[in-house]
């Protein structure tokens, strides 16, 4: 199975072609059926993935534009690996777990083109392939938003579109001159990602080039201060949509800056670790007061849900192994947590339709079983050990402490205040007496809720308690990036702060 | 002594006279007329280059000239009948149905 | 000498006759200083030694295009003066005014250059008809035939928009199911 | 004394002539089949032009780079013959579009049909010339038919449109003529290449700049005109409204890529020559024309006057490529338009199917956007492919538009202008806000009415058409390589 | 020997498990028995391994798998039992045990009984962990892992509704809850930075790497990591300014409170100091600021105790007063006795809050001593247990906090430290006042309760029994303390008194016990005859300052918790709406407006369109003019 990827990418959007032919009744077990197989096809991805090669496995190269040098090119390694089995499993779960009737089957169809242009996405290895998937996946989502949401719906699917279009439409640019600058020293025209790896730019270059990769992936991440967008697609879109969004449409941006930023502009990168570490504390602190003031719960982790995200950011600027690798790490573990608590959040609203926590109180005691996978992710959100959320979190200030102790410990403040405003929802939502009668009556999770959660709890403990078969790929691939970048870095600052494990498998050949 | 300059400058002047009646005429039959002016007003330049370059091909310009502006007073006002007959009118003001 | 002289009244008469044209507000007025200016301006072309080129304006400007003017004049009814809403006459003098200075600066450049070659030079002797006519046939055939086509399209253009059938509209599109419709709007 | 003049057939190299001989040849059989028989179907004549077009198109594939033919009169360099095929097939799409369900007023008359091909004939001689002669001459017939075909349409806006366009381009016609002079007296011809010579040889001669510049800036406000760039554009959404659809399609690429070449001859001879001012001017003209008609197309209620906004917009996003004057970027205009007719024509076709005689929801509008509300719930094909065609305007990968995007800003970022392939980026995103709101209403809104009337006029040469587009928009990533290799070739090869 | 330490580190699991398994269902004894029955085996396990060690002198050290590994960062999971986490793990697993004896019969009649014995097993399991890691990343899962069950078990009634802070100061459990484990998040932010710095600089988090490697570190990167991981140690053992969450935990069941928040979890912090023994003795100003942190939090916990009238708020002070003095203890470097004060108080200190707990079940869970009284004839056992636990407390011989505490304040004086000493003192004669007030309020004198229609019984038989090793051992352990020192020395620094002090020690002694009886007697003279109520002591200043505890809660209030509240509001209503959000949809709107406007342009009358053409030709043509004239 060489064309595994390939598969990867075109089953779901072949699947939601055909999909239109469905009958109504059944496109919703069709959609399962569909989103199982390309989970199981993503899990046979990872049995037959080379742990021990550091570089990119299941490569395939076929010129499209040769003109332009744009090629079909993909490949996975052990970054993109996880993220690929988290974005088919998340769209599996959701399916599962969705309770929207209303236009069934364009639901469907829409959810397995957005599918297709996730996964394209982590696979590409050409930046055209890589933005192509990227613009894409804006498409389903603005409809999901749009035509499932709540009373702002419209606004919030528009913002967002556009948002995300105008800053990647400038990374665009900077992709354009990155190939630019390579047929100026090679003659040859190409976008292929590993080609532009061996490119050493100056440093003025690589500054600007930063720059511009920096506003496209920057929003989508979301930094502060481009983050407003996030709120309200989150607060509108239906529940899938939110857990699709969090779970894997935000980690686009951070994959972006470990794809492309990092080992394509090493020296800019390690000069914008400052400013980047500022915007990414603010970004953690900031919103989590936020996060605090809300007085809905799909706000609070909306707003929790950026400030995950700074710590991300901080941990693949910390330009080491333990860093980087907690990023990504973390970036699964925020995917299957913020995607949970979405899940449980969408949980409460079809039964109650509204998600302000001045509505609940005590739920904990018509809803025990709801309530203690709610306990779990909350736990997993704020880092608890032997959580997923513990070991990407740590990872990442662990690695961040390396370069600079204050800005960690400012950072680490998210261990305090995320605790603040989770139990605080917690505790508004689930503890004291149930005051609002219509909450007596509320029924604890069906069956079709609790199978979609428990998978998701499992996960949770497991990679909290065993971590090692997905942290060790990906600790592999990263650092060997970061020997890479140590070695292409031209600045002395900058092959200062790259730190080298010791033990750095090598790259594996590209073919 | 004339010289080309002289005529240029003729040239120059009669077609900002021309360029004037267009900004000014609000009546499209007379709006017309300014445009008129505007080629005659090249017509002599090309007239004149022509003479002093003892070169044929102004004249021929010139003459092409001539024959578009005939065509474009056949189609115009081909176009002002209909414009006349929906109208009654061919004030410009008149003609602002499509805005914004 | 008497091109000199010439020349000046020709100028000064184009110009007046122009400046009528663009500011009369008389329809009649307007027109025939036009033409009359157009006959002057066949005047410059005489004098620059263009008798063809003067004879085709008198008779295609002052011939053709006027006739057609005037009879769209009668049809318009419009040989009354007529009130027009001018623009501002700041802004048009403005306007008139930089723009002749500019291009009268542009000329005033040292546009001409004895050493440039003429392509399609005039003959000593030759009648300027049999120049223009030798140069038109055979380098500006392609021209002068497109020219004709323009005429055919010019011509064709005006016989069906001045013709009966634009009077009313041949689009039909308001079949059975349309008429339900827009009574179900109305509703 | 006159000497005789002989002339050989072989010099005349009369195969230059046959694209556009065919086209006037055609024009004039369908006048005079009308003539000995007036009752002849329109279908008749949509086949006769298409028939008349694809021999064209045929005869212009076959044409040799580089030739000149009849006294260097015509030129068939590469840009003609790449800019011709465009011009030609852009005509071919639009033909069928006569063939609607119900009945409109232009297309009972077969001049229609002759003008049409009429106007084609003036496209290509204009394009196929360096002659300023030629030139003008080529583009007053096919402006002079395209009035007309406006007008033609017999509705109050038509003749609106009809008379602004005309009227607009009167003046435009003065400033050509006005420009040429001055070309003529700076060079002592009217003949590009000639000219291109003689002002080189004259560059440098003290006080001449100001003629130099002046000539520019009058061909320039000419050719704005036609290219609809800011402040020359003002004619172009009211034209558009008031055009039938597929004429508005038509018009948004047939004569701006005619325009376009011609602009390429003639500012790229001033930019060449080291006229950096022209260069400058055209940049800021562009950045001011994308952007102005952006905002302006944000706040508008019809789609069919955004759509003439979008094409303002777009083609201020070309014309900066021609300002860069490299091989990539006169490709990048050609490229782009190549990609931009399907789907811009696609779209229009999408509104001429919606068209009605009745404005059932707007008082002045014939396309609000109202119109098209919860189309997805009522046509939901329509709706999909509709919104594909908007999607490919606002340069959402992999649709066809991208693709033209992304060469036009490489083309800007390889000569350098990397603030310029910002612009263009920024701009590409202030427009998809109202690409996006056709797709919101799409999709995202309640229908107003019981609308089937979307698809009213709905034939199967419509869909035909509609359908053709959309594969062309959608499968652009497979035949991008080969089109942008031809392009490049073909403008490469004449020198550009 | 591995099956040993499995067993006892997994059967707690094991336990959890299995409760959590009809945590949903109504109540089951046989819940409570099998998790009771599973400690059981845990506590013969450590004890089995306590043997072991004993007998060997070695400890045993296993690794069970690799847990993260990511750069060079290696962490297994992996256990040492040795000499200080065997006696952790069997002093932990003896008390834990008892307390789930005790608590089927205290949780009898609770609808949730099935639930509190999972929560109350998983502390236990994260307990194991914490003491028996191998390495400070395993410390740290235990560390929170008990933080969340003390989370679960303070809010175990998370139905009982907030009240205001006068009418009960802990507001309500899920408050307390949270508040605790908010508390000891920040707290455990320093102890994550402690590991950072260990790591960055040693390159691993297991001890015997890190504490091979310390004497290679530079005196500030030590004082750090000390300064940071004693920051974590504050929050658990809740030191002073991190304290006031101890007291609101009062509001969980009280086996909760004896197990948590008494004998267990709160002295993970000194556990920890105990633990990094060789980083603390590297760090003297670091210790000796850790000796009198404790002093002073001993003093100033002593005081507070001193008027409160709840009666497990005075055992959690004391509770507090005497974590102060384990700080002193280890702070001085005399960690041996850290630890065995540690032990022995776990003993008389879970004794106490059980007999309290009996005294709550007898009074309809009501806590104000003033309403108590003569409780003596109706429980007494209950009286004999909590009275001997108090004799331990208050350090009379032959007591074991006599011995452990004596110890501590000898220490004081022996390392010079003569403040301390003095402070020690008065707070040991403090403690006997308070302990000695409490029980006399509740047992003897009047018998107030009578006035609010309760009718006190003893609690039942079985729960006595199980009661029975704490009493035993509180009143026996002080003897061992020769032995433990022999044992646990093995590991830790072994710590003498000099001549001088050895000379002085009887003396020193009697000091102590003196004030010892003094406070004793006090108590006696005030309260034995019942309640006397003396208005004007309780409205001066001092009474209301300690009865309010300084203030310090009221003060946390209003200078973190309303303005974080408020800053967050604003950050959210004006920074994040009005400004970024704001700018974001300005930038649209500009673009909007500006499209509104540049529309006008487009009026549709022709002429304006032609006098558009005309002025931008016009002025291209000046602009041509003008720049050629600079060409």
């Amino acid at each position: 199975m060489e064309n595994i990827l390939s598969i990867l990418v075109f089953f779901p959007a072949i699947a939601g072609l055909l999909g239109f032919v469905v009958d109504k009744e059944s496109a919703r077990a069709y959609g399962i059926t569909v989103a199982a197989i390309e989970f199981l096809l993503s899990v046979w991805l990872w049995f037959s993935f080379d742990t021990a090669n550091a570089g990119m496995q299941f490569v395939e190269l076929i010129p499209i534009i040769p003109d332009f040098g744009i090629s079909y090119y993909l490949g996975v390694d052990g970054i993109s690996l996880f993220i690929i089995l988290m974005a088919t499993l998340m769209t599996l779960i959701g399916m599962m777990s969705m309770s929207i009737t209303e236009n069934i089957k364009n639901m469907i169809i829409t959810l397995l083109f957005l599918e297709m242009t996730m996964v394209g996405v982590f696979v590409s290895l050409d930046a055209i392939i890589f933005y192509l998937f990227w613009e894409l996946s804006l498409v389903p989502m603005l409809y999901i938003i749009g035509a499932w949401g709540g009373p702002l719906r419209v606004y919030a699917a528009v913002k967002f579109f556009l948002y995300t279009f105008t800053g990647s439409l400038i990374m665009l640019v900077g992709m354009l001159f990155v190939a630019y600058v390579y047929h100026n020293l090679t003659g040859v025209w190409s976008f292929a990602i590993t080609d532009w790896y061996a490119l050493v730019l100056p440093v003025n270059y690589q500054l600007w080039l930063f720059a511009a990769f920096f506003v496209g992936f920057a929003i989508k991440v979301p930094m502060f201060p481009f983050h407003t967008w996030l709120p309200y697609a989150h607060g509108q879109a239906p529940t899938i949509g939110s857990v699709i969004l969090a779970a894997v449409l935000l980690k686009m941006g951070t994959y972006g800056f470990v794809r492309f930023s990092l080992p394509m502009f090493p020296d800019a990168s390690v000069m914008a670790i400052m400013p980047i570490a500022a915007l990414s504390i603010v970004m953690i602190i900031y919103t989590a007061m936020v996060a605090y003031a809300q007085k809905d719960m799909k706000q609070v982790i909306a707003y929790s849900s950026v400030s995950h995200m700074g710590i991300i950011m901080l941990g693949i600027f910390a330009m080491n192994a333990e860093g980087i690798s907690g990023s990504v790490f973390q970036m699964l573990s925020h995917g299957i947590v913020s995607g949970a608590l979405f899940m449980l959040v969408g949980v409460i609203y079809d039964r109650r339709h509204t998600k302000l926590m001045s509505e609940f109180g005590g739920l904990a005691s018509v809803m025990p079983k709801y309530a203690v996978i709610f306990g779990i992710m909350l736990m997993a959100s704020v880092g608890l050990p032997l959580t997923i959320g513990f070991v990407g979190e740590f990872l990442v200030l662990l690695g961040f402490y390396h370069v600079s102790p204050v800005l960690t410990a400012l950072a680490g403040t998210s261990i305090i205040i995320g605790a603040i405003y989770m139990l605080t929802l917690f505790k508004k939502s689930f503890f004291g007496p149930v005051t609002n009668e219509a909450n007596k009556t509320l029924k604890d999770l069906s069956s079709k809720e609790t199978w979609s959660l428990v998978p998701l709890v499992l996960i949770v403990v497991w990679l909290g308690v065993y971590p090692k078969p997905v942290l060790a790929p990906i600790d592999n691939s990263v650092k060997a990036m970061l020997a890479f970048m140590d070695a292409k870095a031209i600045t002395q600052e900058a092959k200062d702060m790259i730190k080298v494990s010791k033990t750095t498998l090598n790259r594996g050949e590209v073919k | 002594m004339i010289g080309l300059t002289h005529y240029l400058v003729i040239s120059a002047l009669i077609f900002s006279i021309g360029l004037m009646g267009v900004l000014r005429r609000r009546n499209l039959l007379m709006l017309f007329f300014a445009t008129e002016v505007m080629l005659n007003a090249v017509n002599i330049a090309f007239a004149a280059i022509s003479h002093y370059y003892n070169d044929l091909t102004g004249q021929m310009f010139a003459f092409f000239i001539i024959a578009i502006a005939a065509s474009e007073v056949a189609v115009g006002l081909g176009i002002l009948i209909v414009l006349y007959k929906k109208h009654g009118s061919l004030d410009l003001d008149d003609l602002a149905n499509m805005k914004g | 000498m008497y091109e000199t002289i010439a020349f000046y009244l020709f100028s000064a008469l184009t110009i007046g006759l122009f400046l009528i044209t663009v500011f009369s507000k008389n329809v009649l007025y307007a027109m025939t200083s036009l033409a009359a200016g157009m006959v002057l301006i066949s005047g410059f072309f005489f004098i620059l030694g263009a008798d063809f080129l003067g004879v085709v304006q008198l008779i295609v400007y002052v011939g053709a295009i006027m006739a057609l003017y005037s009879f769209a004049m009668m049809f318009f009814d419009s040989t009354k003066s007529i009130k027009e809403k001018n623009t501002n006459p700041a802004l048009i003098f403005v306007l008139g005014g930089l723009s002749a200075l500019s291009l009268v600066l542009m000329f005033a450049a040292p546009i001409y250059n004895e050493s440039i070659q003429a392509l399609y030079p005039m003959h000593e002797g030759v009648g300027n008809a049999q120049d223009v006519g030798i140069v038109l046939f055979t380098k500006y055939l392609i021209p002068f035939e497109v020219a004709a086509v323009m005429l055919l399209v010019a011509m064709i253009s005006g016989i069906i928009l001045a013709g009966k059938k634009m009077d009313q509209s041949l689009t039909k599109d308001t079949c059975v199911d349309d008429e339900i419709l827009i009574k179900k709007d109305v509703k | 004394m006159l000497q005789p003049i002989n002339v050989s057939l072989e010099s005349l190299n009369l195969i230059t002539l046959a694209p556009m001989l065919i086209a006037v040849a055609g024009g004039l059989i369908i006048l005079i089949l009308d003539l000995i028989n007036g009752k002849l179907h329109k279908s008749l004549y949509v086949m006769l032009t298409i028939l008349v077009l694809v021999v064209d198109f045929g005869a212009t594939l076959g044409l040799n780079v580089n030739e000149r033919g009849f006294f260097d009169v015509m030129l068939i360099d590469g840009v003609s013959i790449v800019s011709q095929l465009l011009i030609i097939v852009a005509s071919i799409i639009f033909t069928p579009l006569a063939l609607t369900s119900k009945r409109f007023h232009e297309y009972s008359y077969p001049e229609f049909f002759a003008l049409f091909l009429f106007m084609v004939a003036g496209f290509q001689f204009m394009v196929a010339s360096d002659n300023l002669i030629l030139i003008f001459v080529g583009l007053e017939t096919a402006s002079l038919a395209l009035y007309t075909l406006i007008a033609l349409h017999n509705r109050s806006n038509s003749y609106e449109a009809a008379v602004k366009y005309f009227t607009m381009g009167a003046l435009a016609a003065g400033f050509f003529a006005m420009g040429s002079a001055v070309i003529y007296g700076l060079t002592g011809s009217i003949e590009l290449y000639r000219v291109a010579d003689v002002l080189a040889a004259r560059m440098n001669e003290t006080g001449l700049m100001i003629a130099v510049f002046g000539s520019a800036v009058l061909l320039l406000v000419a050719f704005a005109f036609k290219l609809s760039l800011f402040p020359f554009h003002t004619w172009a959404p009211d034209v558009y409204e008031g055009a039938s659809a597929p004429l508005a399609g038509y018009m948004s690429v047939v004569p701006k890529v005619a325009a376009f070449v011609v602009s390429i001859r003639i500012f790229g001879m001033y930019i060449d020559l080291g006229v950096e001012w022209v260069r400058i001017v055209i940049i800021v003209l562009a950045v001011l024309t994308m952007t102005l008609a952006n905002v302006m197309a944000l706040v508008q209620e019809d789609v069919k006057r955004m759509l003439a906004y979008s094409s303002i917009s777009h083609a201020g996003f070309i014309i900066a490529a021609l300002a860069l004057d490299t091989t990539e970027g006169t490709t990048a205009i050609f490229f782009y338009y190549a990609l931009f007719m399907f789907t811009n024509l696609g779209a229009f076709t999408m509104l001429w199917i919606s068209r009605h005689k009745v404005r059932r929801f707007d008082a002045r509008y014939d396309h609000p956007y109202e119109k098209f509300a919860g189309m997805i719930s009522i046509r939901p094909v329509g709706a999909v492919i509709m919104a594909i065609f908007m999607l490919s305007l606002a340069g959402v990968p992999p649709f066809s538009v991208f693709w033209g995007k992304i060469y036009v800003m490489q083309a800007a970022v390889n000569s350098g202008y990397v603030w310029l392939a910002v612009v263009m980026g920024l701009n590409s995103a202030i427009a998809a806000y109202y690409y996006l709101k056709l797709v919101v209403y799409m999709f995202l809104k309640e229908p107003v009415k019981d609308v089937d009337t979307v698809q009213y006029n709905s034939s199967k040469p419509l869909m035909a058409v509609v359908g053709f587009a959309t594969l062309a928009t959608v499968a652009a990533i497979f035949y991008v390589q080969p089109l942008v290799s031809y392009i490049y070739y073909m403008i490469s090869a004449s020198g550009y | 020997m591995e099956t040993l330490v499995y067993i006892a580190l997994f059967a707690p699991f094991a336990s959890s498990l299995f409760a959590a398994l009809f945590g949903m269902s109504p109540k089951q004894t046989f819940v409570g028995i099998v998790a009771s029955l599973l400690l059981f085996a845990s506590f013969c396990a450590s004890a089995m391994l306590a043997f072991h060690v004993w007998t060997t002198g070695a400890g045993i050290h296993v690794t069970m798998m690799d847990w993260i590994s990511a750069g060079d960062l290696h962490i297994p999971f992996g256990f040492v039992v040795d000499q200080v986490s065997v006696t952790m793990m069997t002093v932990v697993t003896l008390v834990s045990t008892v307390v789930h004896v005790y608590s089927i019969g205290y949780m009898d009649h609770d609808k949730s009984f099935n639930r509190f014995f999972s929560y109350l097993s998983a502390f236990v399991f994260s307990m194991m962990i914490l003491v028996m890691s191998d390495n400070f990343a395993g410390l740290f899962i235990g560390w929170e892992g008990v933080g969340v069950c003390s989370w679960l078990l303070i809010g175990f009634w998370y139905h009982k509704e907030d009240v205001s802070r006068e009418e009960n100061p802990s507001i309500s459990p899920s408050w307390a809850a949270n508040e605790a484990f908010i508390m000891n998040r920040i707290a455990d932010l320093g102890m994550l930075i402690g590991l950072f710095i260990l790591y960055w600089n040693v390159g691993s988090l297991q001890y015997d790497v890190v504490f091979a490697a310390l004497p290679d570190l530079s005196g500030s990167v030590l004082n750090a990591a000390a300064i940071a991981l004693f920051i974590g140690a504050m929050g658990k053992s809740a030191q002073f300014p991190l304290h006031t969450w101890l007291t609101d935990a009062m509001e969980g069941p009280t086996p909760v409170s004896a197990l948590i928040h008494a004998a267990t979890m709160v002295t993970a912090g000194v556990f920890l100091v105990i633990r990094a023994n060789p980083l603390f003795s590297m760090t003297p100003e670091v210790s000796y600021f850790i000796a009198a942190l404790g002093t002073f939090v001993a003093f100033f916990a002593a005081s507070m105790a001193l008027v409160n009238r709840d009666l497990k708020r005075i055992i959690a002070f004391s509770t507090l007063s005497q974590l102060g003095y384990m700080f002193a203890a280890a702070g001085l470097g005399a960690y041996w006795i850290a630890l065995f004060h540690l032990a022995a108080h776990a003993f008389f200190k879970a004794l106490l809050f059980l007999g309290a707990g009996n005294v709550m079940h007898a009074m309809h869970d009501e806590l104000d001593i003033f309403k108590m009284g003569g409780l003596k004839k109706a429980m007494k056992w209950t009286y004999i247990y909590m009275g001997v636990a108090s004799l331990a407390l208050a350090g009379i011989p032959p007591f074991a906090g006599f011995f452990s505490k004596d110890a501590i304040i000898e220490t004081a004086f022996n390392e010079g430290t003569l403040f301390l000493w003095v402070i020690l003192v008065v707070t040991a004669g403090m403690t006997a006042f308070y302990s000695f007030r409490q029980v006399f309020l509740t047992f003897e004198g009047d018998e107030r309760y009578k006035a609010f229609g309760i009718h006190p019984h003893e609690m039942y038989k079985y729960v006595l029994i199980a009661m029975s090793p704490l009493a035993i051992l509180a009143v026996i352990a002080g003897f061992a303390q020769g032995t433990f020192e022999h044992f646990v020395t093995k590991l830790l620094p072994d710590y003498h008194m000099s001549e001088h002090t050895h000379h002085l020690s009887m003396m020193l002694g009697l000091i102590v016990l003196a004030f010892a009886v003094g406070g004793i007697v006090l108590a006696y003279r005030k309260y034995y005859k019942g309640l006397k109520r003396d208005k004007k002591l309780e409205n001066s200043f001092t009474y209301k300052l300690l009865a309010n505890q300084y203030y310090i809660p009221n003060l946390y209030e209003a200078i973190i918790t309303k303005p974080y509240a408020m800053l967050s509001e604003m950050m959210w209503k004006d920074v994040d709406m009005k400004i970024v959000d704001a700018t974001v949809d300005g930038i649209a709107k500009f673009l909007y407006k500006s499209g509104d406007a540049s529309r006008k342009m487009q009026t549709g009358n022709l002429s304006n369109y032609l006098n558009w053409m005309a002025v931008g030709s016009v002025f291209l043509l000046v602009i041509a003019v003008i720049s050629a004239m600079f060409v």
